[in-house]
């Protein structure tokens, strides 16, 4: 298995090896679909759409609907204007959603097609929206593709009536409806009205019923969307995923923000909490104490199991920062980390980490791939992976326990409803990579060191 | 049909009647097919990149494919398609790696070949492929980056092989232009370069397996148990060296029709090999075909041979199989898949008792649908014709023939050779075919058809679950499979069985919905 | 590993190897604990105390607090009335509990110590209550041990005023910290007014804080153990944990009952709604009814991977038998069923069940041992085995993947805070199940058949 | 001291102010213990079948151990004890495997004795072991079952060895009296009857080593690397076989004074083979005793080798006993535990730093704490006078002696041989020694003290780290190890200074506790 891949470091700048991104309009769809009643619709050749679909529902293992602007030879010499405008046309003709996302991709980006002049030229029916975002395939990643289309529902839809409503505005980052829920679940707890945007439970995590459903329950209605602009605050979950929507709100809206890390963890999660007390100035509630002095309790509790362990971590910035930073509460080494999506700012980040729980020797890469990944570990051997299935020709090459987690994931089933975030989230990880370790204890041991008690 | 059509605008309902037909033997039952969705309309259909990429190049195990153009395409189609392949001395197998240059906006802006160039010297210097295959994606054909210049660059400083492929996905209408893109560099620059040593007379190619799931092994253990040569196999688990020696045999067998028929056209132009039109699903469809197969080598002791085995096979299924139909009869099933599949399976349904009503293509031509007599009627459109055809001549060394030409022209007039009958002949009366099957057909004619499965791909797997019909992909058997040859039929049976058997099913329905308030003894305990 | 364990069918009826169940007094012990401020006391030698404490802490990773008439020879002659009384005095003094919850040891009982004479003879402090239940280790198992608390508690306790309060009594079953609380959710999100006896959240999963508390927030309080009494219904969830607890307050306060099995699967906890529902006639919140919907939509996913996969399963009655017939939702064949638990309603319930499910050709043992289970999966394998950590030898042995649930879980952490009832137990059993097998499909796989997409 | 006993009324002050020493090296430091605990107080003592089963039989590896009675105590004792055993040939191991005869109400009220002897029958049956033990448990002797009578029976029915244990939980005030009833047995019916050949003067026996972690291998290698030869170990991964010939060694060696004490003593009048004290953890102890026995043995280049090995073994830990010793320096540690441990580790934390403020025995004796010196003035009491003490004469045939009586006179004057000085002469003044600590006790010493680490098991570990203390068992090792030497130093010493750093530590303050409302730049975001 990846027998290819040579220990010897050797510096690339051309040519990319089992990336550990994807580009952005698989993230702007993603995004849309956490809107109700939206169609998120791919303005570009067909097989764009077709391709984000798959890897969506792929992970999710629900339909992930979306349109395209089928674009053909012609479209591609001439543009897509007309194109765009028949897809509206027969989208709310045929599939009647409230509001139709656009996002380009790198074709309609080369051709240049100017989206604003060919929205406000179509004619859009009484009640309905159409929005666009601009996500070339050519820059940033999937993470970026998420964030700009959060950004352009703000710039599109939110409006500022003078009066604020009282409401918590909150971008939940690139994360699992499981993950969404779980934020959800401790705002309300903490007795705060909020706004998520974009919130994909209910949509990408929707119940069997025997009918299907184009728009199901879920999703942040465009009502919604309108109304963020009389918030009283934003919170960014994780900069690199939801800094441009708090940004656009702020801009367009005078709503102020604060970024905060992805609440995984214990620290991460004590700032979220912590944010929302601000917010409410109520006192946290019991329940909530009581799950984060139970994730104390168990991280020390097996911290003869993880402490000093070293890991390799990847996936999507913000959602590897979170699970470094836990992965130091919980007494690991955080040996790589990297993400495939660009971006300065994840490396200062990692650096900041490692300083904070003092550590050294740790390497941390932006715009990286799973090949440099794979030759650090064989340049000094971790004890655990921890990142999407792209991982797993890796963990079997070096026969490494491998824990699976963030995006995309589509080797295994039921892990978009489970939550990483928040305490309840982080005793899950804590299993998670508890339960690898010690297995791998147990398969490794002699039978006359095969433990009973652990 | 008409409940479904009534639903759209006038436009589209135009469109659409056209790719829509309710089978009548009595009639031509013509079909609108490869021509171009209709913006908007929710098609399951993907791009000239995943038909040339995706479908027939991404199999060779040691060409080093390098997808030149932004990171996703080339991310979407790494390990996902599970075209398997075994590792052997001597050959590379990169199917576990995925390249790509990753392009950024510099290099949309100022061109993309100087980071292909050096994504080829870091290739060689990284990897030592013996053979480089250069994929474009959508943003490549617009600034105009010239990848075959790149390509030739590379033979010339590195020795290697290197070939372009201009299969930008706005190409075509569908996959299918990138079938025949990848085809026709194949022929160009690869079939006919090997010189390797054939054992048998009995030597085929086959062309159009893709081995998923493993198909392709169990279908080449069958056809070595008789007494064959597989020479090539396009392209599943093949090497460059197998393809390169496909001239060799005597024989194509084309499965998978509308992928590979440019190629075993082309191959028998070239160097007079015929092809047939084989199937090795269903376990009367692979007994015909073996059948078939042996009529055209001719040789007594290969028929015998042909029916000891089909016997033995036979008989380690026989219960299986008797016990699936026996769970199967009588059940329905509505098919929309790639290409031939849709055609296909319908003879494996029929071994279990299920009937098709519904079937399509999500990119097939006419001909898969009608057969090829309908071809001298298809009207080239503007986006087939920005589709190079390629024409080739004898090759004046490597032609040769196995039978007579007089041999050849009686089956070609019994149409085993190169011909292709299409779906529709195989269809009852009354039931569907359905072209470019899109979303919203697929939710109307699951409501109004009510079929047990719907066999399609993962995009519409859950829509026709969460409306409660089964779905199982038939573009990757649902990680399952081998499904071919005799062996393959009982996989198929045993995963649509379970399928409709599992026990979750019955759950669907939430209980306090339908009985809102009971009372009384609850799962043995005492009533009060 | 166990190289000495034959194939061959051998009928024992005196030697007891490798048992799957323990003695009674720990159950009681347990039950006590979820109690609040209540001292478990174990009425015998006082290395029964030790090796239960020590048991339960090794699961729950939390203190078991217990004490002990600390039997010497001398009392063992004499009958152990002084050491009680003495015990008592010195719990009360030293300890200060609201209440003393005594349970007998197979010394006690062979010596035939009186207890409920004995109590009377002892000067319980103004606002203090003792109770005690019998719990002969030679009898039944700790079920037994831990149904027989619950009952004592009744009958000492609860008292009916004569006015139903409405609210619904419910026994949890022999089930972790998590299920408890889990139920509790359910019963909340349905509008019910509830009083759950035993509780143990709170005490065996209780957060660090940096505080030992010996009475931590957790537990049913004497007052509301006293209120059952007026309750209008109990739900005795398990026959074999829970059901004598029931019957205790139908017998003494005349409230009825229903017997439900534990809400394991969608099927069992189908039933616990309904009950609930027929408890309080208001409609199901969506929120239950979307994860029930969810839970369907997860089963049928993954039955590729559970379809037909034969299970053996082990551990306590209740228990198995949920998890066999969630197993059978999955499509599973639940192959062989064995408890150490005596109890024929135990093979009764599972026969029911295969026949519910059409099943032939399973095996279901009460009194049975691991010794026996082990011959029956070398005789016909299994895919998987399913049960507490002493499971772990055979799975070794045999090379069978292997799924932690149910009672003792000695040699991992955090299982006890994870409900496997409810719909949301259900969705991580289905993942713990799904991943142990998918994990085994990829390890067994070669290069070639190793699948990316799954 | 007082603020913990001050809070107990006046007959429980009484009894536990006897148990708690405020060491002062100008004073007798007399304690009480070995006596019953009072009723009611919460104790972490376990009882006399965990001595005997659980502690000292429970390691043999080809014993196969029927517990005799109901089925809880043998199932706690089942694989929960750490005492390691590996695989070797033809030699049973029985480690994984849990025996009882699950005793029901009939055979309490009729009697079990007919249980057993079945049992017994079935286990020679599917098992056909050489050694059977029966270990009863608390009913057995009320209801007066004769299991000696059915070990008798079983060794002429099945010509095995069959030994029966009188273990019954209420025996004794702890654990101890199973140790007691076990070292009986031992010498009674295993010690002498082998027949091995010794192959070095230098033959030692080890006693009181469970191999708990493989600190028994550890201590093995570690002897054998110098030249020694290791008769048997008592009982740490032992077979009956080598049991059998402890009398052919030349020196015992005790490391857990308590559970082993009675067999050292009786193979010394049997067999004449002394005993000596000795300590394998901690650099410093092992040193010492390496260097002890070597003075024994009193042969030049047994001693350079000593000391070349010490050399060594330093060698290789010193750089992580350094850095480990820098991050432990001036910590503190409260340590309560079994046997010998709580005076062992007071050594190895001595290594690195670590100053022991409280230290104290669930089960010693007097002799453990104040030295054998005390054993004379020890009264013994209802409790101790009803476990059997068993004298022996020496074996005219197998009694042998290394060094002349003159040279052993002197090493027993010089404390060498046959002496244990006990805990407090290595304790300082000002710290405390507490027998039988209880959970009281613990919570309050805890408070008071605020040790940097708590040493003790299971039971009382969560208490202490509830209250923000880290806790290791001692008993376990929780689960790590071996502790035992050179190499098991840096184990121990990896374990605390990972437990005392642990981040998850600093979590333990709820933040919105101490900073109800905080306001401004959170995890780099902007201030609004």
């Amino acid at each position: 298995m990846l027998d290819y891949t040579k220990k010897e470091q050797y510096d690339r700048s051309a040519l990319r090896v089992n990336p550990a991104k994807t580009c952005q309009p698989v993230g702007a769809m993603y995004a849309a679909l956490g809107v109700h009643e939206c169609m998120p619709h791919s303005h570009g050749s067909q097989g764009c759409c077709a391709f984000h679909r798959m890897f969506l529902t792929r992970h999710f293992k629900d339909p992930a609907m979306a349109s395209s602007s089928s674009f053909t030879e012609g479209a591609s010499v001439f543009g897509g204007g007309s194109n765009l405008k028949t897809a509206a046309k027969n989208i709310f003709d045929i599939y009647n959603p409230k509001i139709i996302a656009v996002h380009t991709t790198c074709l309609s980006e080369t051709i240049g097609d100017d989206l604003n002049a060919l929205i406000q030229g179509i004619d859009i029916p009484d009640g309905k929206y159409m929005v666009h975002t601009n996500t070339p395939s050519y820059k940033g990643s999937h993470v970026t593709g998420f964030s700009n289309m959060v950004a352009s529902f703000i710039n599109y839809l939110s409006v500022s009536s003078g009066a604020k409503n009282g409401k918590l505005a909150m971008i939940p980052g690139f994360v699992n409806p499981g993950d969404m829920r779980e934020m959800k679940r401790l705002t309300k707890a903490m007795g705060i009205s909020y706004t998520m945007l974009p919130d994909t439970s209910g949509v990408m995590d929707s119940p069997m019923t025997g009918k299907f459903e184009m728009y199901p329950q879920g999703g942040t209605t465009v009502e919604e969307i309108i109304g963020l602009g009389d918030s009283k605050l934003t919170l960014a979950i994780g900069k690199f995923a939801s800094e441009a929507g708090a940004e656009a709100l702020e801009k367009k809206c005078k709503v102020p923000y604060k970024t905060l890390p992805m609440p995984i963890g214990i620290g991460n999660t004590d700032k979220f909490i912590m944010e929302l007390q601000s917010f409410t100035k109520d006192e946290v509630p019991y329940s909530i104490e009581e799950e984060r002095g139970q994730l104390v309790d168990i991280l020390i509790d097996i911290h003869p199991y993880t402490y000093n362990k070293k890991a390799a971590i990847f996936g999507d910035p913000d959602t590897v920062l979170g699970i470094a930073e836990f992965a130091m509460e919980m007494g690991m080494i955080p040996k790589y980390l990297v993400t495939g999506t660009p971006g300065e700012a994840f490396e200062t980040a990692a650096e900041e980490l490692f300083t904070k729980f003092g550590l050294s020797g740790c390497k941390a890469k932006a715009a990286g791939d799973l090949y440099e990944l794979h030759q650090w570990m064989k340049e000094e051997r971790v004890d655990l992976l921890i990142g999407g299935t792209h991982g797993k020709y890796i963990a079997r090459a070096e026969d490494i326990p491998f824990v699976r987690a963030g995006f995309p994931i589509i080797d295994r089933y039921i892990h978009s409803y489970m939550p990483l975030v928040g305490y309840k989230g982080g005793m899950r990880l804590a299993e998670l990579i508890t339960n690898a370790l010690m297995d791998r204890q147990d398969r490794d041991s002699t039978e006359e060191d095969f433990e009973m008690v652990m | 049909m008409e409940k479904v059509l009534d639903q759209y605008n006038s436009r589209v309902y135009k469109n659409r009647k056209e790719h829509m037909v309710t089978v009548n033997r009595n009639e031509k039952n013509e079909i609108a097919a490869n021509v171009r969705t209709i913006p908007g309309i929710i098609t399951q259909r993907g791009c000239c990149y995943a038909g040339c990429k995706g479908v027939v190049l991404g199999p060779i195990k040691d060409a080093f494919i390098i997808t030149h153009g932004p990171i996703g395409c080339a991310f979407y189609s790494w390990g996902t398609r599970r075209h398997k392949a075994k590792k052997e001395d001597g050959v590379d197998n990169y199917l576990h790696y995925c390249f790509s240059t990753d392009m950024q906006e510099a290099d949309i802006v100022f061109g993309g070949e100087k980071k292909l160039k050096k994504a080829i010297e870091e290739a060689m210097d990284l990897f030592h492929p013996s053979t480089i295959m250069i994929c474009s994606t959508c943003p490549v054909g617009l600034i105009g980056d010239d990848i075959h210049a790149v390509a030739k660059w590379a033979e010339q400083e590195y020795k290697i092989k290197c070939i372009a492929f201009s299969c930008e996905g706005y190409k075509g209408v569908s996959q299918s232009a990138g079938h025949h893109i990848a085809n026709n560099q194949l022929v160009r620059y690869v079939i006919g370069e090997g010189d390797r040593e054939i054992k048998t007379k009995f030597a085929v190619n086959i062309l159009g397996e893709y081995n998923i799931g493993g198909d392709g092994w169990e279908t080449e253990r069958l056809l070595k148990r008789i007494g064959y040569e597989v020479v090539s196999t396009f392209t599943g688990d093949s090497s460059m060296d197998d393809l390169k020696n496909a001239h060799k045999a005597n024989l194509s067998l084309v499965q998978c029709h509308r992928s590979i028929n440019y190629i075993a056209e082309l191959i028998e132009t070239k160097y007079g090999i015929p092809w047939m039109k084989v199937n090795f699903i269903g376990v009367e469809g692979t007994i015909e075909t073996l059948k078939n197969i042996a009529r055209y080598f001719n040789d007594p002791e290969l028929m015998a041979r042909t029916e000891a085995v089909i016997a033995d096979e036979l008989d380690l299924i026989e219960e299986d199989m008797a016990y699936y139909k026996s769970k199967l009869k009588g059940k329905t099933a509505a098919i929309y898949v790639g290409g031939s599949r849709a055609h296909h399976y319908q003879f494996l349904l029929d071994d279990l008792g299920v009937h098709t009503i519904l079937a399509g293509y999500e990119f097939g031509h006419r001909e898969e649908y009608e057969g090829r007599e309908v071809i001298p009627f298809v009207k080239p459109d503007a986006d087939s014709k920005n589709i190079e055809s390629i024409t080739v001549q004898p090759d004046p060394e490597k032609y040769h023939v196995y039978l007579s030409e007089e041999d050849i022209n009686r089956l070609k007039e019994e149409k085993l050779l190169d011909y292709y009958g299409g779906m529709v002949k195989d269809m009852n009366d009354g039931t569907y075919m359905v072209d470019d099957l899109n979303h919203f057909e697929t939710e109307e004619f699951l409501k109004l058809l009510k079929p047990d499965i719907f066999f399609s791909g993962i995009k519409d797997k859950f829509v026709a679950q969460k409306g409660g019909t089964l779905s199982r992909q038939l573009h990757s058997y649902d990680y399952s499979g081998p499904y071919s040859c005799f062996r393959g039929a009982v996989n198929f049976a045993r995963d649509i069985t379970m399928g409709i058997y599992t026990p979750a099913w019955s759950y669907v329905k939430t209980p306090w919905k339908s009985a809102p308030i009971l009372e009384g003894t609850i799962g043995g305990g005492k009533a009060c």
